[in-house]
């Protein structure tokens, strides 16, 4: 019997610094055995668990994309044990991988329409593996036009700056950076989430709308997508309950009797207004 | 086939050089399931044990695998247990649990080979109940004193001996040296089963539909109002299955393990962030409810409770679940909000 | 040869510390089994660490501070104290060695009272010997050194 | 009791429909032999299912903090000194409960009851003066009170509430002496046999914390054993040692504070004698402090006072 | 006085009095430098075993503050040094300074480890920063001198035997020996063995008309109970001590009850006696045999191990050719005299005096002094405080947080102090393997200045963001080598101390092999502890340079006076309608000068000085906000706003119940006594026999301290009333005279111009009856054993000084420590990591902030007063002069989602520092002294204190106990 418990090994090759207020660190893992490389298969929207021999294992939504092969990269925030472990793990040191894990966003779904990523703070992170497969030579033309909100407190708060930056120049891509306050040497949009989200009115026509972010943010760009004519099956959300296992036996990520690990963490607005209010 | 009361031990003793013999024995003024090291230690005439058996296959505690951190990365041993065993004297209730916890273990997509390989491993030997306690309400439920859901044998106690019936294959191939059971035997046995009923019965019937319309009823925060949100309602439950997981480090290297944890506890769905989605007692009570009568059976089309009424007996504070149940029933179908 | 005991000592800043400063430049000779962690005060101790400290494995545990009257923060040991006397009486009480925790005074001044601390201290960890008894975590997960 | 019982009821009664409280809380009877259940009483009408016997065994104060409302409750002798002591703590406003005061005559340890009749079931309990009449399905036994009374309610010498707005019955003459024969006993025992009883008993432990969440101070926001940074504790039920070390920070933190309802050994599932440390800790407090937990208003908690000449005798011998 | 004033200070001597005055000026603004003819500092005081009466340890109070002196930038030190010559006047002088060389090698370790003489302590000792030496001259604007004093040669008497019989010691002797025990027995010189029996001899030295030192030396009495006490406690047998004395002076603060404990409680003897010989015995035993006349006049012999001789003091001959060198005014016994109603002030402007050299006392009145020497200090050269100091600019601070540890681990070899012992590269190497350990090297001497140089390129070259030393005592240098990384960019608080020398090297010199794993081990600690602490910020407050002073009487307005002179704003608040307070009622002091005439100048200052402002009839009703920014409401709803409070409420004379008092017209009590000699009453004037009663109300079971200015003052009224009817029989009733210091000067007049001393005990008090005319006194006479009586015209009753009345109302309002009495009780003994550095504290209270002085205090008299005064105010200059002040780096703060508001930490912390605020506590940076009291008791483990969190300690001690297979 496979063993879901059981973590792959990995080296840690990058430990890099993402945003200025020095909570969230970008990690990115070598696989070390070659069959590993080969098995772990994934879509955007998966995520995987982290383990810190020692400390705890932790689940982070994979930022890489699959269309990036030989590595994963997870971008986390400096919260509780793991966490700060694993922020002060030194490049070089082998950490544990268990995944893929999860559902996925629905990539057959999504071929052949426009995609508009809206995102806020450190939760762009599986979004930019979904970005990333999206813009990738192979995979570019089968979806439509694809446009990303993406917004942070201060610029120093954004994820990725340099791949922004790039996709910035790109043809094939909206990209709408957004930050609270003006700030010195800004070049992009100034406004929260929901506010550039109106301004930017993408048409829902053929169009899915995938929404990360805090709770906030998710509260009020809700109303403004409903307001551009989004419907709420048009919607997709990411849930980030706590959990454990992963796989769906211990019990507490669910959400009625969906298990978030499992059955998640993927979610069309249209389920989740199915479901209690558990998360 | 007959075991006679008195071959029990030897019958025991015998099965401990192929199996790890579990059976009730005495401790305190309660029993409970433990290994047994002699067949004489195991105590048929009991109420009911004070915690469950499902320890037996899940314990509260278990290493899922160790691991030495050591200069070129990291070792890791997987530990499997692949001894066999044997259930002795388990309640029908008991024995039907574990065909709920299967459900758990074996998800549609991944599978648990911890319990499910001692599950593989373990032979049930039931016991059936002669007098059902008052807080017993197993019938509700699909049960039933003599029910052999999940059993291999099942013992029925007709005085001196017990008539033993044979449900699986595995449990047959145990019985080596017993005698054939006389029609007299059967008599009474058809009688010990007449007459072992219920005080206790409660209406299942339609719970699901109620729990799916009333998450948002204001009753939930009554019910839930005297419980202290201990975990000793969900730590005595055969069907409660939620565990954590955790490190626990010695030296370099260090072991992954699993311990029971509890629904009812406010760390159990605490974010990172310090949000929590069920933040309160009302949330995680009614989870609990709803996880045994609606959730569950909306995913394994089975409830996830067996009626055992250990959960009544254990709370520090009578919650009792019968009354609980019955309050939801009482409840005119209101819309969700 | 016999495991030699290993010994925290948690000492007060103001007095203790500087108390085995004392008997430092004073040239005393005592057992070389003690580890000292430095607090601010006597009244920083939190019982925990003292239990703590015999959870992983410390065959002994001291801790010492001012003299009553004597604190560098006027009542820190005077609150310290309390919690000792009860702190003391439980792990007695429970069952664990009364060698295993101790607790002493020690002023700035008493360079050679310090010194005849730790001999003594010492002498009650080797005279118990390891501590496998209660409070040990064991090696919480016995079977992962094999 | 009986008199007590419709004394409390009115007494409810009366607070709701003069609207003096929103809500009453107090006992009402249990769905299993020897239980009373705690219950809510919001409506008036309803007064009259509250009731007072042997079994009212939880302490109610447990329900009282964080609450916005004017509530009533019914208090013994250890409930009405853990809301004293949790005033003391600025956990309880005075002016938001109506303590309607019911002088106690100890509860029943269902333990000490099954430990006479056995592993079987009791159908029926009945109480009179001074004993107790169990059915089972094929006996009758009746108890002398005292020997099934909690060992915490034996030794009690509050029985009557120390603070209350109303009492609904005469006192109960008050034992005048702390009496801790057991634990004094106790401790005269060797160190090994003491260390095995407790092991043998934390054996048993699930880690349900039914003990630390029947008890009315255990309020932490993150209880040392929840804490993961620093982690003080492993949280398998399985490593025995680490049970005792529960228990015995758990009565340490309780040292001072503690009054000694009991509540946590009879909430305990498993049947463990927990009342053997918490009475330590209280026996040392009232003896090296002169403190009792919660007896009055004015005494600072045992822990967060203390005197120039307080004992020593934890120091080095030298 | 110059126009060019300097704004500097010579203090000259290095004992507790020059460390106090020189700290509360540096503190203040000034530059100092400190003078020390002997080549360490600590002073007599070093010398002592534990001082009285609260049995402090001396090296606990004493070594924080010798710590202080290596990081304080404005101080410079001279040991070996002496004045060779004065010129120039108040505010500019000119002093030549003598330097002797030092003999120790300076340049590599800069860590003297104690000046104290120690067994075996080696080398380390001195200090200078300079090397300077041979003469040179500083420029300073006013000298302060506590020189200090020497002990009486015993060996003047000659019967006492001393440098005769081996086992006959000076009690300063004896402190060394008690220091130096083993603290199971006290031995003997002659022959080292444990003694059974002692003897102290009081007086020996003082009080001595024959050798023309009439004077009380004050502390001789306090201190033979403290060594017959200790003597007792440091000895597992039965020690059997007596003391022998002609009066028990215990009249300082808790001083009665320490006897009366020595008595009752530990069994000292105390034995009223002449003394008239001490011998050997002849079994050559070196025994000693002590011949002695009880109070009746009888003969007695009696045999001890050991006698300890109560020598006095004296200024030395050094001290006494230093004033003369100056030119100040020294008194008959050549002690430097002060002008009345200062204190501190010499005759000479401009030099001020503090501690022994001014007359005997005990320390804490010593430090009073010393602070009240550098309050006046102050005074005079408040327009140029700050022009000598400069502030020292550091580079900007790294920001570290989040990066990952990156520490620097310097293990010292201490020029083989260390690596004697400990294998030192064998640490180093250790140090490289554990975590985050970046860097590790060797020195041969960490604290030379070329180590701190390299410290610094390290932490450059390596981006080191933690650093860690290895060497001594943290004690000891600590703030220096913080300033080394806080130089090199880094916070202070970055940094980790091992002592691998006094743990390791010094104490396990025979087992190098365990004392090199030790040493790994402490550097395995440190190392863990270091990745787990962070930068911490002092916090600013701003300081309202302001006091408000409670209380219009001496104290209150001497207060105040001083802080206006110094540019300070003061604002008295007096209860009653006018200021002046108890004095007025006093006609002279005990020096005879006119109190009242001085009472009204000073009134007259106060009244004109802009600086402050006084509201009568008023009185505190709230105080708010904590030091450097009060706002206090007064009883007529004016609102204050203030950096400090003095409180200087007084106290009030004790009404009697006995002798007659309020039932016979001419039973009196001192004050009502002395308003009627002031007023030249004449029933005062035409009295034939005037009693006065000592002792009332005071030293009673319900009132256990001695008034202390009682005896001096009945003695000084029985002059005053001889000298108004010289025909008049003036009796003395008393218990025992405690006319100390240069008091024993009129008690020694008044007994030869014939005023009768009648003593009496406790259990027999004088009887006051009355017919309802006329007055009879009964008493015992002591020698004789006969009952005498008096036909009294006036009986003056010394009634006890009692608490001020409104001391416990105002309480409620500060929450400080009162005494069981009711005095005001100071925190003699605390460190401060905000304003003040660690040091003794006679005026301050644990809440920081709060000073007291006067009656209040305690009972004293109108110089006391003063000096304590002037030495508030000394003491609050150091915090006013701030515009800002910082808080400790090391202070407690609360996780608020974690707290439940219980007030476990408010009712814990010593400083108040906790209140609770909207439902949780909040800590008040500047109050917190860094105890950590709050983190270990707070239940919920709600608040945390920084860099010594539950999380640090717990790491390590898991690292301690992790093997590495």
């Amino acid at each position: 019997m496979n063993n879901p418990y059981l973590p792959i090994p990995m080296k840690l090759i990058k430990n890099f610094r993402e945003t200025d207020d020095k909570l969230v660190n970008s990690f990115t893992l070598e696989f070390i055995n070659e069959e590993d490389k080969k098995n772990f298969t994934y879509t955007p929207g998966q995520f995987a668990e982290l383990s810190v021999f020692g400390k705890g294992e932790s689940p982070f939504g994979i930022a890489s994309s699959p269309t990036e092969p030989g590595i994963l990269k997870f971008s986390v925030a400096k919260v509780g044990k793991v966490t700060t472990s694993l922020h002060l793990t030194e490049e070089g040191t082998t950490l544990g991988v268990r995944g893929p894990l999860g559902n996925s966003f629905p990539i057959e779904k999504l071929k052949g329409k426009n995609i508009v990523l809206i995102s806020g703070g450190f939760a762009f992170t599986t979004l930019r593996s979904l970005a990333t497969y999206i813009l990738n030579e192979n995979n570019r033309g089968d979806f439509g036009n694809l446009t990303i909100i993406y917004g942070a407190r201060t610029p120093g708060l954004l994820l990725y700056k340099e791949e922004l930056a790039e996709w910035d120049k790109r043809s094939d891509i909206d990209l709408h950076k957004t930050i609270d306050k003006p700030a010195e040497g800004w070049d992009g949009k100034v406004g929260f989430v929901p506010q550039v989200t109106e301004e930017v009115a993408p048409s829902p026509e053929n169009t899915y709308a995938i929404v990360c972010g805090p709770p906030i943010m998710i509260k009020f760009t809700m109303p403004a997508l409903e307001k551009l004519g989004f419907k709420s099956d048009q919607i997709i959300m990411s849930l980030e309950n706590r959990m454990k296992c992963g796989i769906g036996m211990c019990g507490r990520c669910n959400v009625g009797s969906k298990y978030v690990c499992k059955d998640g963490p993927v979610f069309t607005r249209a389920q989740l207004l199915e479901m209690p209010n558990e998360y | 086939m007959i075991l006679t009361k008195k071959d029990v031990p030897n019958f025991l003793d015998s099965l401990k050089n192929n199996y790890q013999v579990f059976a009730p024995v005495k401790q305190d003024h309660y029993t409970e399931f433990k290994e047994i090291e002699n067949g004489a230690d195991a105590v048929l005439d009991y109420s009911n044990t004070k915690t469950p058996p499902k320890k037996i296959l899940f314990p509260q505690s278990e290493k899922l695998y160790c691991y030495k951190v050591e200069e070129n990365g990291v070792q890791m041993e997987e530990k499997a247990d692949e001894q066999q065993k044997v259930i002795f004297g388990i309640r029908p209730c008991d024995a039907k649990s574990f065909t709920i916890l299967d459900k758990v273990f074996d998800n549609n997509k991944y599978q648990d080979p911890y319990y499910l390989n001692r599950r593989k491993n373990t032979i049930l030997v039931g016991i059936g109940c002669n007098a059902p306690e008052s807080t017993c309400f197993c019938t509700s439920l699909g049960g039933g004193p003599f029910d052999t859901t999940g059993l291999d044998l099942l013992l029925v106690d007709i005085g001196d001996c017990y008539l033993v019936e044979v449900i699986s294959e595995k449990g047959k191939n145990m019985l080596t040296s017993c005698k054939e059971a006389g029609e007299e035997d059967k008599k009474k046995a058809s009688q010990v089963k007449e007459n072992a009923t219920l005080t206790t019965s409660i209406n299942i019937e339609g719970i699901k539909e109620k729990l799916d319309n009333n998450f948002y009823n204001e009753i939930w925060d009554y019910i839930s109002e005297k419980c202290i949100g201990c975990g000793s309602c969900t730590f005595s439950c055969p069907t409660c299955h939620c565990f954590d997981i955790v490190d626990e480090t010695a030296d370099s290297g260090g072991c992954r393990i699993r311990n029971w944890d509890s629904c009812m506890f406010p760390l159990f769905t605490l974010h990172g962030s310090g949000h929590n989605p069920r933040p309160s007692n009302k949330e995680r009570f009614r989870n609990r409810i709803m996880h045994k009568f609606n959730y569950f059976v909306e995913t394994n089309d089975i409830t996830a409770c067996v009626g055992c009424g250990r959960c009544i007996k254990n709370c520090p504070v009578n919650m009792d679940i019968r009354e609980i149940l019955e309050e939801i029933q009482g409840l005119e179908a209101r819309s969700v909000s | 040869m016999e495991k030699e005991p290993k010994i925290v000592a948690f000492l007060c800043n103001w007095c203790s510390y500087a108390g085995a400063d004392l008997a430092g430049v004073s040239r005393l000779q005592y057992p070389p089994n003690v580890r000292v962690i430095r607090v601010p005060c006597s009244g920083r101790i939190n019982p925990l660490f003292i239990i703590n400290a015999l959870r992983n494995g410390a065959d002994a545990v001291l801790t010492s501070g001012c003299h009553p009257g004597d604190c560098h923060y006027a009542t820190g040991n005077l609150v310290a104290r309390r919690k000792f006397a009860l702190l003391k009486n439980l792990m007695d009480y429970i069952g664990v060695e009364d060698e295993r925790v101790s607790f002493s005074w020690v002023s700035a001044s008493e360079g050679t009272r310090f010194a005849e601390v730790i001999n003594k201290v010492t002498e009650r960890a080797k005279k118990v010997g390891p501590n496998n008894g209660l409070f040990n975590k064991e090696s919480g997960c016995g079977g992962c050194n094999q | 009791m009986q008199s007590i019982t419709t004394a409390v009821q009115n007494s409810a009664k009366k607070l709701l429909e003069e609207n003096k409280v929103d809500v009453v809380i107090g006992f009402k009877k249990g769905t299993i032999p020897l239980r009373s259940t705690p219950v809510f009483i919001r409506d008036s009408n309803d007064a009259d299912k509250l009731e007072w016997n042997y079994y009212c065994e939880n302490n109610l104060a447990n329900y009282l903090r964080n609450k916005d409302q004017k509530i009533g409750v019914v208090v013994k002798g250890c409930d009405s000194r853990s809301i004293v002591a949790l005033m003391k703590e600025n956990q309880l406003t005075r002016d938001n409960l109506y303590l309607i005061g019911v002088p106690c005559s100890g509860m029943i340890d269902r333990k000490k009851v099954n430990r006479i009749i056995g592993d079987k079931e009791i159908l029926e309990t009945n109480c009179n003066e001074d004993s107790l009449i169990i059915k089972t399905k094929d006996s009758e036994q009746t108890i002398k009170l005292n020997e099934v009374m909690h060992n915490s309610c034996l030794k009690c010498n509050h029985k009557n509430p120390v603070i209350y707005d109303e009492m609904v019955a005469e006192p109960v003459s008050e034992n005048s002496n702390t009496d801790f024969s057991e634990i004094k006993e106790f401790e005269e025992k060797p160190a090994e046999e003491r260390k095995n009883f407790f092991i043998e008993e934390l054996s048993k432990c699930i880690r349900c914390y039914a003990c630390r969440n029947s008890c009315p101070m255990c309020y932490c926001q993150e209880c040392f054993v929840d804490s993961t940074n620093p982690e003080w504790i492993g949280k398998s039920a399985e490593n025995v040692q680490d049970n005792l070390f529960f228990q015995a920070v758990r009565v340490f933190h309780l040292a001072g504070r503690c009054v000694d309802c009991g509540a946590c050994e009879r909430a305990c599932p498993m049947d463990i004698n927990l009342g053997l440390l918490t009475r330590k800790l209280y026996k040392d407090t009232t003896e090296m402090f002169n403190t009792e937990a919660g007896a009055n208003l004015e005494d600072a908690p045992a822990l967060s006072t203390y005197n120039m000449d307080d004992p020593q005798p934890f120091l080095l011998k030298e | 006085m110059s126009a060019n004033k300097v704004g500097a200070v010579l203090v000259v001597g290095g004992g507790i009095a020059g460390i106090q005055a020189t700290l509360d000026l540096v503190e203040s603004g000034y530059y100092v430098y400190l003078v020390e003819q002997s080549s360490t500092i600590g002073g007599n005081m070093s010398k002592l075993d534990k001082a009285f009466p609260t049995d402090n340890s001396s090296m606990s109070i004493l070594a924080p503050k010798l710590v202080e002196f290596g990081s304080i930038s404005s101080i410079q030190y001279f040991t070996n040094t002496q004045i060779s010559e004065v010129a120039g006047e108040a505010g500019d002088f000119k002093v030549k300074l003598s330097q002797t060389p030092n003999t120790a090698d300076t340049k590599v370790c800069t860590n003297y480890v104690t000046p104290v003489e120690l067994p075996n302590a080696g080398q380390d000792i001195s200090g200078d920063d300079n090397g300077k030496s041979g003469d040179f001259e500083v420029n300073v604007g006013a000298v302060i001198l506590c020189p200090g004093g020497e002990t009486f040669e015993a060996d003047q008497i000659e019967y006492l035997g001393y440098n005769k019989y081996p086992n006959v010691v000076t009690s300063i002797e004896f402190e060394r020996i008690l220091r130096t025990s083993d603290k199971q027995s006290v031995i003997r010189p002659s022959d080292n063995k444990k003694v059974n029996k002692i003897a102290w001899i009081q007086c020996v030295g003082s009080r001595n008309i024959r050798d023309e030192k009439h004077y009380c030396s004050c502390v001789c009495c306090m201190y033979a109970i403290k060594e017959a006490v200790c003597a007792k406690q440091y000895s597992d047998d039965e020690v059997d001590t007596s003391i022998f004395y002609m009066d028990m002076r215990t009249y300082g603060k808790d001083f009665e009850k320490y006897y009366e404990e020595a008595r009752d409680d530990h069994g000292v003897n105390f034995i009223r006696s002449r003394i008239y010989a001490i011998e050997e015995t002849k079994d050559g035993s070196n025994n000693l045999l002590i011949r002695y006349g009880d109070d009746k006049g009888e003969i007695h012999h009696e045999e001890f191990d050991m006698v300890v001789l109560s020598v006095g003091f004296k200024p030395s001959d050094s001290a006494v050719q230093l004033g003369n060198n100056l030119g100040i005014k020294l008194n008959d016994f050549n002690f430097a005299e002060t002008t009345p109603f200062t204190s501190v002030n010499t005759s000479k402007p401009g030099i001020y005096v503090a501690g022994i050299f001014g007359g005997p006392k005990d320390i804490p009145e010593t430090v009073i002094e010393a602070s009240a020497a550098a309050g006046a200090s102050e005074e005079l050269l408040s327009d140029v405080r700050g022009t000598m100091i400069q502030e020292k600019t550091y580079p900007p601070e790294k920001d570290v947080s989040g990066e990952e540890p990156r520490i620097g681990v310097f293990v010292c070899n201490c020029g083989n102090n260390i690596g004697g012992v400990v294998n030192v590269p064998k640490v180093v190497e250790s140090a490289k393997a554990l975590p985050y350990v970046v860097y590790s090297q060797e020195f041969l001497y960490t604290c030379s200045q070329d180590s701190q140089e390299i410290i610094k390129q390290k932490i450059e070259e390596h981006s080191l963001n933690r650093i860690i030393i290895a060497s001594c005592s943290p004690r000891k240098l600590k703030y220096y080598f913080q300033e080394t990384i806080r130089e090199a960019g880094l916070n202070r608080y970055l940094f980790e101390m091992v002592n691998i020398r006094d743990q390791c090297s010094f104490v396990h010199m025979n087992e190098p092999e365990k004392a090199t794993e030790k040493a790994k081990d402490l550097v395995k600690l440190s190392v863990n502890k270091a990745g787990n602490i962070e930068s911490l910020n002092e916090a600013p407050v701003n300081i309202n340079p302001k006091a408000l002073v409670i209380g219009g009487g001496v104290s209150g307005m001497t207060n105040a006076l001083n802080l206006a002179k110094q540019g300070y704003q003061a604002h008295i608040v007096e209860k009653s309608d006018r200021l002046g307070g108890n004095a007025r009622r006093i006609s002279t002091d005990f020096n005879n000068q006119d109190v009242q005439s001085y009472l009204n100048q000073l009134v007259d200052e106060v009244n004109s000085n802009t600086n402050i402002q006084v509201t009568t009839q008023a009185s505190v009703s709230k105080v708010d906000g904590y030091v450097g920014n009060f706002v206090t409401t007064l009883s007529n709803n004016e609102k204050i706003e203030h950096g400090v409070i003095t409180i200087a409420i007084g106290g009030h004379e004790y009404k009697p119940n006995e002798y007659l008092y309020n039932e016979h017209n001419a039973v009196l009590t001192q004050l009502e006594l002395e308003e009627e000699i002031t007023a030249n009453n004449t029933r005062v004037k035409n009295a034939k026999n005037i009693v006065l009663i000592q002792c009332v109300g005071s030293r009673e079971p319900d009132r256990r301290y001695c008034s202390r200015i009682c005896c001096n003052k009945s003695v000084k009224m029985a002059l005053q009333l001889q000298e108004m009817n010289p025909d008049a029989n003036i009796y003395i009733l008393y218990r025992d005279m405690r006319t100390y210091g240069f008091n024993e000067e009129n008690y020694r007049k008044a007994r030869k111009q014939g005023v009768i001393f009648i003593r009496y005990e406790v259990d027999n008090k004088p009887q006051v009856q009355t017919d309802g005319k006329d007055l009879k006194v009964t008493a015992v006479d002591h020698i004789l054993g006969e009952n005498i009586t008096i036909d009294a015209d006036i009986v003056g009753l010394a009634a006890a000084i009692l608490p001020p009345e409104d001391g416990i109302k105002l309480n409620q309002i500060f929450n400080l420590s009162l005494s069981d009495e009711g005095f005001y009780r100071e925190c003699p003994f605390r460190g401060s990591w905000g304003f003040s550095h660690k040091e003794m504290r006679p005026v301050d209270f644990a809440s920081e902030g709060i000073f007291v002085a006067g009656l209040a205090q305690g009972p004293k008299s109108i110089d006391e007063s003063i000096a304590q005064a002037k030495a508030t105010a000394s003491r609050e200059a150091t915090i006013l002069n701030k515009n800002s002040a910082k808080s400790s780096g090391i202070i407690a703060v609360v996780q608020r989602e974690k707290c439940a508001a219980c007030y476990t930490c408010a009712r814990l912390c010593p400083f108040n520092a906790p209140r609770i605020i909207n439902y949780a506590a909040e800590i008040e940076p500047i109050l917190c002294q860094g105890c950590g009291i709050c983190a270990a008791e707070c239940p919920n483990k709600a608040i945390i204190l920084q860099n010594y969190s539950d999380v640090i300690f717990t790491n390590m001690v898991d690292e301690l106990y992790r093997e590495v297979h």
